[in-house]
C-alpha cells in the first residue's frame, strides 16, 4: 500500500547508486521536482530511462548523476538541442555515458511489455534502419505461423518509476489526465514507484474522465506542487514554452550550467525554494 | 495584382500544406511539417485529422504547438491515447494515411538521417535522433518529406539510416515489408522532388518560383536527376501566407497565476 | 470515412456468408440489434468470433448462421448453460459447427495483435493446461533474449467488427464508455466496422470522460436504440438480468427456441419491433 | 447463545469470505467466489479491492452481480481498464493477490476442469470453458477455490486440464515458470483442503462443523490425505448470515423506463 513521504525522503530512500530510474512523461507531467531533488541529493551511477530526455535528463546528465542513458528522442522539443546530452555524447562531458538508443515505438513496447511481465517485446521496427547495427538489442524473430520477421527488444524492468501525476487521494490512488505517455507503463513495468502529485484530495474516480492507478500499485506519493515545471500538468498550470526556449543558452555552455545549477537547484533546500528563486530572477 | 513577397521557408511550409488531402488523416512531426499542417487545416483542409506521437488524435490547435505534446494538442484533440497505443494500434496497425516528417540528412532514395553527423559512437553532432519517424515512414500510407535543400542536407551517403524511404530503390523497400507505399514528395525551398516511378530514385519535378534547375543541382549532394516537364510551383497567395505568419507558436505560461489560490475539492474537475 | 446506414443496409452489404464477424462488447454493450438481424436475413456460413458467445451467439448458432465459432467463455454469465451453443458442440444440432476454443487472455491478445498489424500475439498462458492439445493455432517460441518460453497464437483479423456504442456524432466519431472489453481492438484488428449506436449526437469528445474511435477508424454507423438489450448501455439503460436468467427456459428446448425465434426475430421488421413483441408478452 | 441454523452452502461461502485478508487484491470469478468477496468487503474486508475481469479495478458493488461485466461493477469502480489491459497489465505483470475460482471438476493437485464433461471433442456435458481461469492461476500470487465436495467434483483424473494448481506436485509447477505459489486452500461445503507443503497434493486441514472426516472422504474421488490435527471451521456467526443472506442477487431492469424521453444534447454526459 501507499506510503505518504516527503519528496527528498522518498528520494533517499529508494534512489540508490547503481539503480535504474524511469523517469516518465511525455512533454506532459514530466517529474522535474524529482529530478531536481536527485541532482540536490548527488545521487550518481543511476541509469537513466525516459523516451524524451528532455531538461530533466539534461541536468542530471550535466550534473553526473548517470553512467547510462536509455532514450529514443534526446532533443529540445521545438527548440533545438540538449546541450549536455550532446556534451556527453560527442566529448564526455562531465563523464563518459553508455548511451543506449532506441525509436520510440521501441521504448514505448519495451515499457508496455514490462508492465506486461513479459521479458521481452514483438513488434515491426526498426526494418531498413541501421539501428540495430548499433543496438545488440534489437532482434528478429520469426511469427510462427506466417514466418513475418518480426522485432524484438528486451522490455523495461527498472528499479524505480518517477511520475508526475494532477492527484492522488488519502489512500494514494493516483489520478492524472491529458497526454498520459508511457506513465502508466512505467509505474507497472518497475520494481517501485514513485508519484509526485499536484495536490492530495479526498477522493478520486474516472467517472469525470482521467485516468486512476490504484493504490496497490504505487509506493510512495509524495505532494510536489508545480512539481512538472517547466512541463505542465493539465488543469493546473500550462507548460512553460519559454523556459524551454531559455534553457538552450542557460545550459549551452558547461560551466555556465554548472553555475545556474549550482544557484537554482544545489544550493536551494527543495523545489518551492527553485521556483522562487527563478521567478525573482525573472525566468517564470 | 501583385505577388505578395515571401521567404523560401515560407514557399516550402504552403507547398508542403497543398500536398495534404482535404480529409488526409496526418502523423505530423514537430516543426515545419507541424506549421505546414495548420496552415492546410486553416485553408484547404478544415476537416483533415492531425495526429501527434504524444497521442492526441483530431487536434484542432488554435495557435502553434512547440512541442509534439503542448497542452493545446490535448484540450483541443478529440481522443488522447496513451503513446503504446498511438505506435501500436493506430500507426502500426495501418491507420495513418499521410506521415509528415523533417531530417537533418536526406539521400537520393529518400531515406532519412536524423540521429548523427559523423561516426555514430562519436559524432560532430549528436542530433535528437528517431523518435516516431522509423515507424511513421514505414506504416504510414504514404510520406512527405521537408528540408531545406543544400550540399549539407541532399547528402551522397547519410552518416547514418534512421529512417528509410525507397531504401535502396528498385524493389527494395518492398523487400522489408513495410506497408505503407513510403515517400511521395521531399518538399524544399527549392522545388520539390518525387521517386520515380520505377528505380525510386528522387526526381526534381518542381522548381519554385524564381528558382533554377542549375541552383537545386548545385545545393544537391549527388547528381539530381530532373524531370523532362518541370512544373513551377504557384506562388505562395496573399491568403496564405496571412494564416501562415499569423501561426504564432505558443508561449510561457505564468504558472503562479494558473496555480488556483486555494485547492480543489475532492471530485471537482479542475479543467 | 462513416457512412450512416439503416441497420438492415448495412447487414445486407457487409456481413456475407463466409465471412468472419467479430460481434464483441464484454457483458455490456453487445450489439443484439445486429446479431438480430442477420438471424432475420438468414445469413449462413458465418465465422463468428467473441470471448463470450452470450444470448447473441447463442441465437446465431441455433439458427444456423454459424459453421465455425471462436470463444473463450461459452456460458450464460451468472446463470448457467447456452443450450444451443451446447447443442451444437454436444450433438451437431442443428448442424456441426467448427469450435476454436481459447482463454480469455489469448483471445483479448489476438484482437489486440489485430489491432496492432501483428500476425500473431505473445504472451504467457495456457501453461500447463491441455489446450494446446486440442488448439493447433496455440504454439511457444522463445524470448531471444532471455530463453523463456512465451505462447504465441495468430492474431484475429476478422472481416468485420460489429459493435454497439452509446454515441456517434454527425460525422461518424463514435463514444462509448464504461465497461470497454475489446470493443476499439476488435474495430481496428477488422477489415470493416459497423457501429450500432444508442443515438447520434452533435458531437463527440473525451472531455467528461469516455473513449472516442475517429470517424476514419469506422467504415458505418447505425441507430439503433436500445440496440445492446438484454445487455445493456452504460448511461442509457441497465442489464437485464431477468431476461438473462429467462433464455435458458426460452433456449433449452430446440423446437421451442426455433418458435420463439420465429416469432420474436424472424417475423419481426426490426429490432424496434422484436423489442415492443417482448414488451407485449412480458418479457421486459 | 444459540447457534444460528445455516446450509452447508452458507458455510462454505463463509468460510472462503475469512480467507480474504483485509488489504485484500482479489480477482474474482463469479458465482460463489463472488458471493464470498462481498461477503468479506461487507464484514471483515471493507478496503478489500475487488476486481472482475471485465476490466473494473475495485469496484464496490451494493447489490451482488449476476455477471463480471454487470453495469454495477463499472459504475461503483475505482478504474475501468480495457480487457487486454486487465489480462495483460493487471493479470500478466503481477499485481493481483488472490485469484478465487470455481471449478467444475478437481483432483488431488487442485488442477481444475471447467471445459468438458467427457471427451473433449464430443462431451457428455460441454462446460462454459476456460475464461479468465489458466491464467488467474498461474499469476495471482495465491488461488483459492471454492466447489462443492462430491465423487463427481472431486475426482481422481480431470476430464479436462483448463487450469493448473499443483500440476502433479512436487516441483512440477515450478517447472512451469508461473510466477504464482498456485492454491492456497479448496474450500468446500464439507471442509478446507490446503496443499501439502512438499508434495502439493491436497490434504483435509479443517472440517466444517458436524461434517466428520469420513464424509469428506467419501465424497472424494481419490483417496484423500487427513491432516494430523484437523481443525473445525468456525460457525458461521448471526452477522455473517445476515450479510450474506441480504447480498440481493442484481435483478431485471425496465429499459422503457430506463431511456429519457427524449435524447441528450451533445457533450451532455448521461451519468
Amino acid at each position: 500500500m501507499t506510503e505518504f513521504l516527503e519528496l527528498a525522503t522518498a528520494v533517499k530512500r529508494y534512489v540508490k547508486p547503481g539503480c535504474s530510474v524511469a523517469a516518465e512523461g511525455f512533454t506532459h507531467l514530466i517529474p522535474h521536482a524529482a529530478g531536481a531533488e536527485i541532482i540536490r541529493q548527488g545521487i550518481r551511477h543511476l541509469e537513466l530511462i525516459r523516451m524524451t530526455p528532455d531538461i530533466i535528463f539534461d541536468q542530471m546528465i550535466g550534473m553526473g548523476c548517470a553512467d547510462k542513458v536509455v532514450f529514443s528522442w534526446g532533443g529540445n522539443p521545438g527548440v533545438g538541442s540538449l546541450f549536455r546530452l550532446r556534451d556527453a555524447y560527442e566529448h564526455g562531458v562531465p563523464h563518459e555515458i553508455e548511451f543506449e538508443e532506441h525509436a520510440h515505438a521501441a521504448m514505448a513496447n519495451a515499457f508496455a511489455a514490462g508492465a506486461a511481465g513479459l521479458p521481452c517485446a514483438v513488434f515491426k521496427g526498426y526494418r531498413g534502419t541501421q539501428y540495430p547495427e548499433v543496438n545488440p538489442k534489437i532482434r528478429f524473430i520469426e511469427c510462427p505461423f506466417t514466418g513475418e520477421v518480426l522485432t524484438a527488444i528486451p522490455s523495461h524492468r527498472p528499479d524505480v518509476a518517477i511520475v508526475h501525476a494532477q492527484r492522488a487521494d488519502r489512500r494514494g490512488n493516483v489520478w492524472m489526465t491529458g497526454i498520459l505517455g508511457v506513465q502508466k507503463e512505467a509505474i507497472l513495468a518497475s520494481e517501485c514507484s514513485i508519484v509526485t502529485v499536484e495536490e492530495v484530495v479526498e477522493s478520486v474516480d474516472e467517472r469525470s474522465g482521467g485516468t486512476v492507478i490504484p493504490r496497490w500499485a504505487v509506493d510512495v506519493v509524495c505532494e510536489a506542487r508545480l512539481g512538472a515545471f517547466p512541463s505542465y500538468a493539465e488543469g493546473y498550470y500550462d507548460r512553460s514554452n519559454e523556459f524551454y526556449q531559455r534553457w538552450g543558452e542557460i545550459s549551452k555552455d558547461f560551466d555556465g550550467f554548472r553555475e545556474w545549477m549550482e544557484r537554482y537547484v544545489v544550493s536551494t533546500d527543495d523545489f518551492g525554494q527553485y521556483l522562487a528563486r527563478l521567478k525573482e530572477d525573472g525566468y517564470v | 495584382m501583385s505577388e505578395p513577397a515571401y521567404s523560401p521557408e515560407e514557399m516550402m511550409v504552403v507547398a508542403a500544406s497543398r500536398l495534404l488531402d482535404p480529409d488526409d488523416v496526418v502523423f505530423i512531426g514537430i516543426g515545419l511539417p507541424s506549421k505546414a499542417a495548420n496552415l492546410a487545416r486553416q485553408s484547404h483542409a478544415p476537416d483533415i485529422s492531425m495526429i501527434y506521437e504524444s497521442g492526441t488524435l483530431d487536434t484542432k490547435p488554435t495557435v502553434l504547438p512547440l512541442s509534439i505534446g503542448d497542452p493545446e494538442l490535448s484540450r483541443t484533440a478529440l481522443a488522447v491515447v496513451s503513446v503504446p497505443e498511438m505506435f501500436n494500434y493506430w500507426l502500426q496497425g495501418g491507420w495513418i494515411r499521410t506521415g509528415f516528417l523533417g531530417a537533418a540528412q536526406i539521400d537520393r532514395f529518400a531515406n532519412l538521417n536524423s540521429t548523427v553527423i559523423g561516426d555514430y559512437r562519436r559524432p560532430k553532432v549528436r542530433l535528437p535522433g528517431a523518435g516516431g519517424a522509423p515507424e511513421i515512414a514505414g506504416f504510414c500510407h504514404r510520406t512527405l518529406v521537408l528540408l531545406r535543400q543544400n550540399p549539407k542536407t541532399f547528402v551522397d551517403t547519410l552518416d547514418f539510416v534512421t529512417t528509410v524511404g525507397m531504401v535502396r530503390g528498385g524493389g527494395s523497400r518492398r523487400e522489408l515489408d513495410l506497408p505503407g507505399r513510403g515517400p511521395e514528395a521531399v518538399i524544399t525551398d527549392l522545388g520539390i522532388l518525387e521517386p520515380d516511378a520505377e528505380t525510386g530514385e528522387l526526381v526534381l519535378t518542381h522548381l519554385h518560383p524564381g528558382v533554377s534547375a542549375e541552383t537545386a543541382i548545385a545545393a544537391t549532394g549527388w547528381p539530381l536527376l530532373v524531370a523532362e516537364s518541370l512544373d513551377t510551383t504557384q506562388a505562395p497567395t496573399a491568403k496564405e501566407l496571412e494564416i501562415l505568419r499569423a501561426l504564432v507558436p505558443s508561449g510561457a505560461s505564468n504558472f503562479a497565476e494558473l496555480i488556483p489560490a486555494k485547492g480543489r475539492g475532492p471530485g471537482e474537475s479542475p479543467r
